[in-house]
């Protein structure tokens, strides 16, 4: 971190911080607080305008180092530029990307072996079972609009930043909006006191012989959509090559599992300690419902909410699962923020 | 008064542990081998041998700065005691009390204290629980001619004597406090008249002569152990060392080397040996083999303690809290 | 056995003392307990008592030395017992009287007893250099490495046995750009058509050349100037290593020796020779001697159709001479883009430049009316060149010898000299750079390798890339490139997408008339990483610092192409291709 | 629901709990005897357990809290009360230099089992030298616990577990809470000491506090969640050990800190937190730390100034709005 940053830039420790994760030049960040100083919501907000924040400034992240960052999937918050005023280069991005999985915070699966995953999923759940008290919630949720703006969207983000988005990264949007909503979906219970998580990390189930694994897409409420999509894909990726770092595992609030590609309508989750809630994704399929005394034909998936009920109560669940239907069924409140 | 030929010759050779073991720590201590501070009790070892050996292990003592003689005398082991000397972890105190703390309350020793007066008001609580735990036991606090001036000295023996604690307070008046001679620090001669003013008996005694104080102390402890309540008994007599080692000439800027002579003169244990032959207790044979098997525990001790380890660096973590 | 003396610890805060008396002399029998000396620590005197009893064998340090605590100052003995005279203090255990003490001495000692205490006053004196660099050549890697140096503090000598600024100033870019532009003006008017009287134009070598040499020492002025203002040390001498950190300086006013911390070694390079055709400066010549020629060949064979060769024909074509490129490889700028090179062979043929190329220069006949010139092509078809001059272009050879290489036994790496990507020799605090290390014979490499030669000594540390620096040929066009060529890059096996952008889609280039001329940019289609970029046309060595640029700061196409441009500029046409490698070119069919 | 008894009740039956449990247990100090303590603490223990377990000593905190250190060290579990924190000082060396050195000095060798029972704060129109706050000084001296119960739920279940536990342990209480009620199981319990407890869980602003700040954080707290922000108000409950992980994982999560305590603003417990927030969690910081705190002055005594002295629920609310101009 450099010190002329520190001299120029007004901005409070944790404004500091999430830039520096994000990659972000703070001289290009509005700064809302007392005096004008840089908050940490400042921040987010500039974050979550990624077109601004990619040419904004005067680099500290060369253009290329950041492209090629987000080829690789390399934090930029945790890679050293070497540049003049410490710019990030290509060269550092490469370096970094070269560089082993920090020590204790891999997951690499080579070493785990497979058996030792399976103890671990089965002891962390069935406790989950055993000590949280599940209650289950589920709704119907036409998926048309949602589908529509899919296909709307998709190649306009593939050419702009070169990302294939998919169903799900809509829906994970969807979601953390509406976690932000409910901050106690977003929290653990640890028998005694309630933690409500500030960052919402939505956490996406992934299949390996070796059973599910769970990495977590980070401040999905703040990322815009097509950031959510690389990290996904990147993380599934990694995922499937055991390369997956641990922290990008512990850090999810909350997770989605889906079994969308199966022929499986709907199915009840258990929760994933120390997270309070859990939802389940059935396949989306043709149903015959009617709309206003029409009978029409309609895209529809079955959500599933598994939550604590010692931290979440049912109306609050039930106002969830709402409100994210809501979402869905009107993706024009998720992403212009016409709600 | 008789006294029994064992602890005739136990008193001999307790002072001349003492001796031997402070010559030792005055040469170690100029070649650099023991770190920090020395205070050495050359010159006073007939007072820790007199009043020790009238002490048991479920008894207790408080002890000064000035501490090697009373632990000594009340039983401490040397190998341990000098490896503390020197900082190691096979020390007493693990090498984190040093020549000023040495303690095992196990032997009933309530550690040496680096605070003149400090260990006055910890005699008191010890005697509290013995009298309503251990009935029958005593504590002893040493203490210097100087601390009798500290507030501590007067709260404490009042309170003993208000509650009929059994504390025998014996104060080894050596005639400083560092270099302020007792004439400068009060203006009396003998602090065993303070007791008057507390409701408890007081006596002086020669400090030097380790048979008139083993016999006073072993008077006063009694008294305490059948539940009369607290003495307070005076010791005369004078360090031969500067305060700590390094005091340059042993005190020259404060006092004569005449002086020092003169008191050289009554060594406590020339005298005794005199007294052990004329009594024909003891040959001059018989008394050079006490500092021969001395001189050899020591030496072991030494040894002991310089092939100790340090403590390591984590262990600056224990003990911070129990 | 014997008992050692010490001065004792004197207290906690003591930590010397001065010995002011002994009581006792050497043989004194002595009493456990009795005053042995008397130290003075801190302006306390304290009396030191004997630790046994014995006689004094040894007084190790004597009244009057001061010595620190613990010090071994003397030594009881037994009766009869001796002190050897390296006797080497124990100061182990303590020593005294114990049955298990070790006796006295151990091994024989290497110094003597008097040196027991001299631990004490002992004090390691640190290197002691003239300078803390010294530069062996004032070239344009010398005098910038010797600048930066003086920027930075350092206390900087430059050894130059001739005139500064070296081969680049005085016999290289800058008198042939001074040649050039003088001619430049007659290229244009010829081809342009718009002047009567063309024809007759002419210029006047002799004057050029007395232009050319004030500018040469209107610079070399300068380049003194900067030296003086930097604090630099200037030695007219020639230099020659006696070890690493000495150089022997013989100049004028005798010879004189001068030790430096480190060494930076910028001798450069020299015109070099093909065997076959040895030169005589008369009618076989080399670039220096073309430079100082005070009329124009009628006829000029120039042998070698690099950067030089090409540049001198272009000065020579112009002014009148016949000129004929013989190049031994399969074309003329071997190594630059084959568009580029197309173009230029086209431009220099319609001056009337004759080039042969795949030809080999076998050997040199001189005659009266000239030398004649035997070659061969590939083929093996023999032919012979007539011609007034001929010229040796064939590139250039490091200057390695002259200043105590072997003094160093420096590493070489062919004809160069070896260095590392911080431009160390294999020498620990020898650098060399420019010409001399060959990695690319140019001015600005040279002045950027003594740039990180001098931050890398003076302890920032930094590596030279040799990947974005770009290279200019200043012919009619010019031809300029940075980073990789297309075919390089392909043949590194990487994706590439080339944006290109003809002059004769610009604006600004029609209208000076200049319509033969390309922009080409090398991207990675992915990330559109600027791999390299080629020019060729007016100005093509101006534009190119803009790809330079954009390269550094790691600006992709994208960048590239959204930086505005004044119009009407050439610069619109480097804008443009980097638009072309997105398939966004504006004004391109 | 638990029958509701003083706070003072709660500590005296703590205190006869243990008396009675073990008989190595008593207490010393001035008028804590027939009087029952000044503070009627141990109101009725010495009729029942006697003079000598409950012992009213001469006006010489030296010696009786260096008694209690020799009788500890000697197998005694002493119960010190001193009638103010202000009367600590006369016996400053008992505490620093050897009660709280004993066990590491010695290598462990000695243990010091007692208990030091002080109350803080001024409110009773006691004036400067009988009511101040200045326990955050023991937290500068290794080897001395120190519990802050600030119910009197806490004050019992910590009194048994600072008598029965190894270690000397400042007991501070406060004297404007000794008739605040509560809620106390007749059973006896323990809580731990060095165990923060989060009293009211949020997500937008943490609180730690102390002792009587405790209440004054929730009430206000109460009050803004009418407004919006979603406080956290952890109770320290203790100075030594400090439950550190307990403070940063709550200012991790809010990214600001708002200290609470009686003691002077300059270098009392807040100030701890503060240092050790800027070196462990910088990073999570949102707002600037604030301390809600006593201002660096004595006590005075004529009413309104006193009533000045003491931080209040407006104190806090300052406090939040402050810290809310940069969330």
């Amino acid at each position: 971190m450099q010190a002329n940053s520190k001299s120029q830039v007004r901005a409070m420790p944790a404004a500091r911080f999430l830039a520096r994760q994000k990659g972000l030049e703070l001289a290009a960040v509005q700064g809302s607080g007392p005096g004008g100083i840089i908050l940490k919501r400042d921040v987010a907000a500039h974050q979550a305008a990624p077109m601004a924040a990619e040419t904004s400034g005067p680099a500290r992240v060369t253009s290329l180092a950041r492209k090629l960052a987000l080829q690789k999937g390399v934090d930029l918050g945790a890679v050293r530029g070497s540049g003049p005023r410490g710019r990030v280069t290509k060269a550092d991005v490469l370096r970094a990307a070269a560089a082993p999985a920090p020590a204790g915070g891999a997951l690499a699966g080579r070493k785990v072996a497979a058996t030792s995953m399976r103890k671990t999923i089965a002891r962390r759940l069935s406790a989950s079972a055993f000590t949280a008290p599940h209650i289950y919630f589920f709704s119907d949720v036409k998926m048309d609009a949602l589908l529509g703006l899919y296909q709307d969207i998709k190649q306009e983000i593939l050419g702009r930043h070169g990302v294939k988005i998919s169903v799900n990264d809509l829906l994970i949007k969807a979601v953390a909006l509406t976690l932000e909503e409910f901050p106690n979906v977003n929290a653990s219970f640890d028998g005694e006191n309630i933690e409500v998580w500030a960052d919402i990390n939505v956490g996406l189930a992934v299949a390996l012989e070796e059973g599910l694994i769970v990495p977590a897409i980070a401040s999905a409420n703040i990322a815009s959509l097509w950031e959510i999509a690389s990290q996904r894909a990147d993380l599934v990726e990694r995922a499937r090559e055991r390369k997956l770092q641990a922290d990008e595992i512990q850090r999810g609030t909350f997770t989605i599992s889906s079994l969308a590609q199966y022929e499986i309508t709907h199915f009840t989750a258990i929760i994933n300690p120390p997270q309070s809630a859990i939802l389940s994704v059935g396949k989306t399929q043709e149903k015959v419902v009617a709309e206003n005394g029409q009978v029409v034909v309609r895209q529809v998936a079955t959500l599933g909410l598994s939550v604590d009920h010692r931290i979440i109560d049912g109306a609050v669940a039930a106002q969830f699962l709402t409100s994210l239907k809501k979402k869905l069924e009107r993706p024009a409140l998720i992403f212009m923020d016409l709600g | 008064m008789d006294i029994p030929l064992k602890t005739v010759r136990q008193l001999y050779r307790t002072m001349v542990v003492i001796r031997a073991f402070e010559e030792r720590v005055q040469d170690l201590y100029a070649r650099g081998h023991i770190p920090g501070l020395a205070h050495l009790y050359i010159g006073e070892e007939a007072i820790a041998a007199g009043v020790c050996a009238n002490l048991g292990d479920k008894d207790y003592i408080t002890s000064t700065h000035r501490g090697h003689g009373h632990v000594i005398a009340k039983g401490a082991l040397l190998k341990p005691m000098m490896a503390e000397l020197y900082g190691k972890e096979t020390g007493y105190c693990k090498g984190k009390g040093g020549s000023m703390h040495i303690a095992d309350v196990d032997l009933g020793i309530l550690g040496a204290n680096g605070i003149a007066g400090g260990g006055l008001p910890i005699a008191v609580g010890a005697g509290l629980s013995c009298k309503m735990k251990h009935p029958g036991h005593v504590a002893v606090c040493f203490f210097g001619d100087a601390s009798s001036n500290n507030g501590t000295f007067h709260e404490s023996l009042n309170f003993a004597a208000v509650h009929k604690l059994p504390v025998v307070f014996v104060c080894e008046n050596n005639g400083f406090g560092i270099s302020v001679s007792q004439a400068q620090h009060q203006a009396i001669t003998d602090i065993a008249i303070r007791a008057a003013g507390y409701g408890m008996p007081g006596l002086t005694v020669d400090g030097n002569d380790v048979l008139s104080v083993y016999l006073a102390a072993g008077e006063a402890i009694e008294r305490a152990r059948q539940g009369q309540g607290p003495t307070l008994l005076e010791c005369k007599t004078y360090r031969w060392r500067g305060h700590h080692e390094g005091d340059p000439n042993q005190g020259g800027r404060y006092r004569s080397k005449e002086d020092i002579q003169a008191w050289v003169e009554k060594c406590p244990i020339k005298r005794f040996e005199q007294y052990l032959s004329k009594n024909k207790v003891m040959t001059k044979k018989q008394m050079q083999a006490v500092w021969d098997e001395v001189e050899l525990e020591i030496t072991g001790s030494i040894e002991f303690a310089e092939q100790s380890p340090f403590p390591p660096l984590s262990e600056m973590y224990q003990d911070v809290l129990a | 056995m014997a008992v050692e003396i010490v001065l004792p610890m004197l207290g906690v805060t003591v930590e010397k003392g001065t010995i002011i008396e002994w009581f006792k002399t050497e043989g004194d029998a002595v009493k456990k307990g009795e005053s042995l000396y008397v130290v003075e620590a801190d302006k306390v005197t304290t009396e030191v008592e004997s630790p046994s009893d014995g006689i004094l064998g040894r007084i190790l340090v004597p009244a009057g030395v001061e010595v620190p605590v613990l010090t071994v100052v003397g030594v009881i003995v037994a009766q009869g017992e001796t002190v050897p005279d390296n006797y080497q203090p124990m100061a182990a255990a303590s020593q005294a009287p114990a049955p298990a003490a070790p006796a006295a001495p151990a091994a024989p000692a290497p110094e003597p007893a008097a040196d027991a205490y001299s631990a004490a006053t002992v004090q390691a004196e640190a290197h002691d250099y003239d300078y803390d660099l010294a530069v062996i050549g004032g070239g344009p890697g010398g005098y910038v490495a010797a600048i930066r140096a003086g920027q930075m503090g350092a206390k900087v000598l430059l050894a130059e046995k001739d005139t500064l600024g070296g081969t680049c100033l005085n016999r290289g870019c800058i008198p042939t750009k001074s040649l050039l532009s003088d001619v430049h003006p007659l290229h244009q008017i010829r081809k342009s058509g718009v002047y009567s009287g063309a024809g007759k134009l002419a210029a006047n070598l002799a004057k050029m050349m007395q232009r050319k040499d004030e500018v040469v020492s209107r610079m070399a002025g300068g380049v003194e100037g900067l030296l003086k203002a930097n604090k630099v040390t200037l030695a007219k001498a020639q230099a020659r290593f006696i070890d690493p950190h000495t150089l022997e300086l013989s100049g004028p006013d005798g010879a004189k020796r001068v030790s430096a911390a480190k060494i930076i070694i910028a001798t450069g390079s020299r015109p070099a020779e093909v065997p076959p055709i040895p030169v005589d400066g008369k009618q076989v010549i080399n670039s220096d001697h073309a430079l100082t020629l005070r009329e124009a060949p009628k006829s000029l064979v120039i042998v070698g159709g690099g950067v030089i060769g090409v540049e001198l024909a272009t000065i020579f074509s112009l002014l009148g001479s016949q000129v004929t490129i013989v190049e031994l490889l399969p074309t003329i700028i071997a190594g630059e883009d084959p568009e580029a090179v197309t173009a230029l062979k086209g431009a220099l043929e319609e001056m009337g430049i004759e080039i042969i190329t795949g030809a080999r220069a076998r050997e040199v006949k001189k005659g009266k009316s000239g030398p004649s010139l035997a070659i061969s092509d590939a083929a093996g078809n023999e032919r012979t060149l007539k011609a007034s001059l001929v010229l040796v272009a064939v590139g250039r050879a490091p200057n390695t010898d002259g200043w105590g290489r072997d003094a160093l036994g420096l590493e070489m790496d062919g004809p160069f000299v070896k260095v590392n990507p911080r431009m160390e020799t294999s020498v620990p605090g020898v650098y060399a750079i420019g010409d001399v290390v060959g990695k690319s014979m140019l001015a600005h490499t040279a002045s950027e390798e003594g740039v990180v030669a001098v931050e890398n000594l003076m302890g920032v540390g930094r590596q030279m890339d040799y990947d974005r620096i770009p290279n200019c040929i200043y012919t009619f066009p010019e031809v300029a490139s940075v980073g990789l060529s297309e075919a390089q890059a392909v043949s590194r096996g990487l994706k590439v997408k080339v944006g290109k952008f003809p002059y004769r889609f610009s604006g600004k280039a029609a209208a000076m008339g200049e319509d033969q001329g390309l922009v080409k940019i090398v991207s990675d289609p992915e990330l559109g990483e600027i791999l390299g970029a080629c020019i060729v046309g007016q100005h093509a060595t101006d534009l190119i610092g803009a790809v330079a640029l954009a390269m550094d700061l790691e600006a992709t196409v994208d960048d590239l192409g959204e930086v505005v441009m004044g119009h009407p500029t050439l610069a619109e046409t480097v804008k443009e291709a980097a638009l072309d490698c997105l398939g966004r070119a504006i004004h391109k069919p | 629901m638990s029958r509701v008894i003083t706070y003072a009740q709660a500590l005296n039956e703590a205190l006869a709990h243990c008396m009675d449990q073990d008989d190595s247990v008593f207490i010393m100090g001035e008028d804590v005897g027939r009087y029952g303590g000044i503070f009627q603490v141990t109101a009725g223990l010495q009729e029942r357990f006697g003079v000598d377990r409950v012992m009213d000593t001469p006006i010489s905190e030296a010696a009786f809290v260096g008694g209690a250190v020799g009788a500890a060290m000697t197998g005694m579990r002493p119960v010190v009360e001193i009638m103010f924190i202000d009367f600590i000082t006369v016996a400053m060396d008992m505490v620093i230099n050897q009660m709280a050195k004993m066990h590491f000095m010695f290598g462990g060798r000695a243990k010091v089992p007692m208990v030091i029972r002080v109350n803080i704060g001024a409110g009773r129109g006691t004036a400067a030298q009988h009511s101040q706050s200045f326990h955050a000084i023991f937290q500068h001296i290794p080897g001395i616990k120190i519990a802050m119960p600030s119910t009197p739920h806490d004050a019992k279940g910590m009194l048994i577990e600072a008598i029965q536990d190894d270690n000397p342990v400042l007991f501070v209480e406060h004297k404007k809470m000794y008739i605040d009620k509560g809620e106390v199981p007749e059973e006896a319990y323990t809580v731990p000491i060095g165990k923060a407890k989060v009293v009211r869980p949020g997500k937008d602003i943490t609180v730690v506090a102390t002792l009587n700040m405790v209440a004054k954080a929730l009430a206000v707290a109460e009050e803004m969640a009418g407004q919006g922000v979603d406080m956290e108000v952890i109770d320290l409950r203790a100075l030594c050990p400090l439950d550190r992980e307990a403070v940063l994982a709550s200012v991790r999560k809010t990214g600001t800190l708002i200290t609470a305590d009686e003691g002077c603003h300059t270098g009392n417990m807040g100030a701890e937190l503060a240092a050790m927030v800027a070196e462990h969690a910088l990073d999570s910081l949102q707002a600037p730390i604030i301390r809600v705190a006593g201002p660096d002055t004595p006590v005075a005594f004529s009413p309104p100034l006193e009533q000045a002295f003491i931080p209040s629920e407006q104190d806090l609310k300052d406090a939040v709005s402050r810290v809310l101009e940069y969330l």
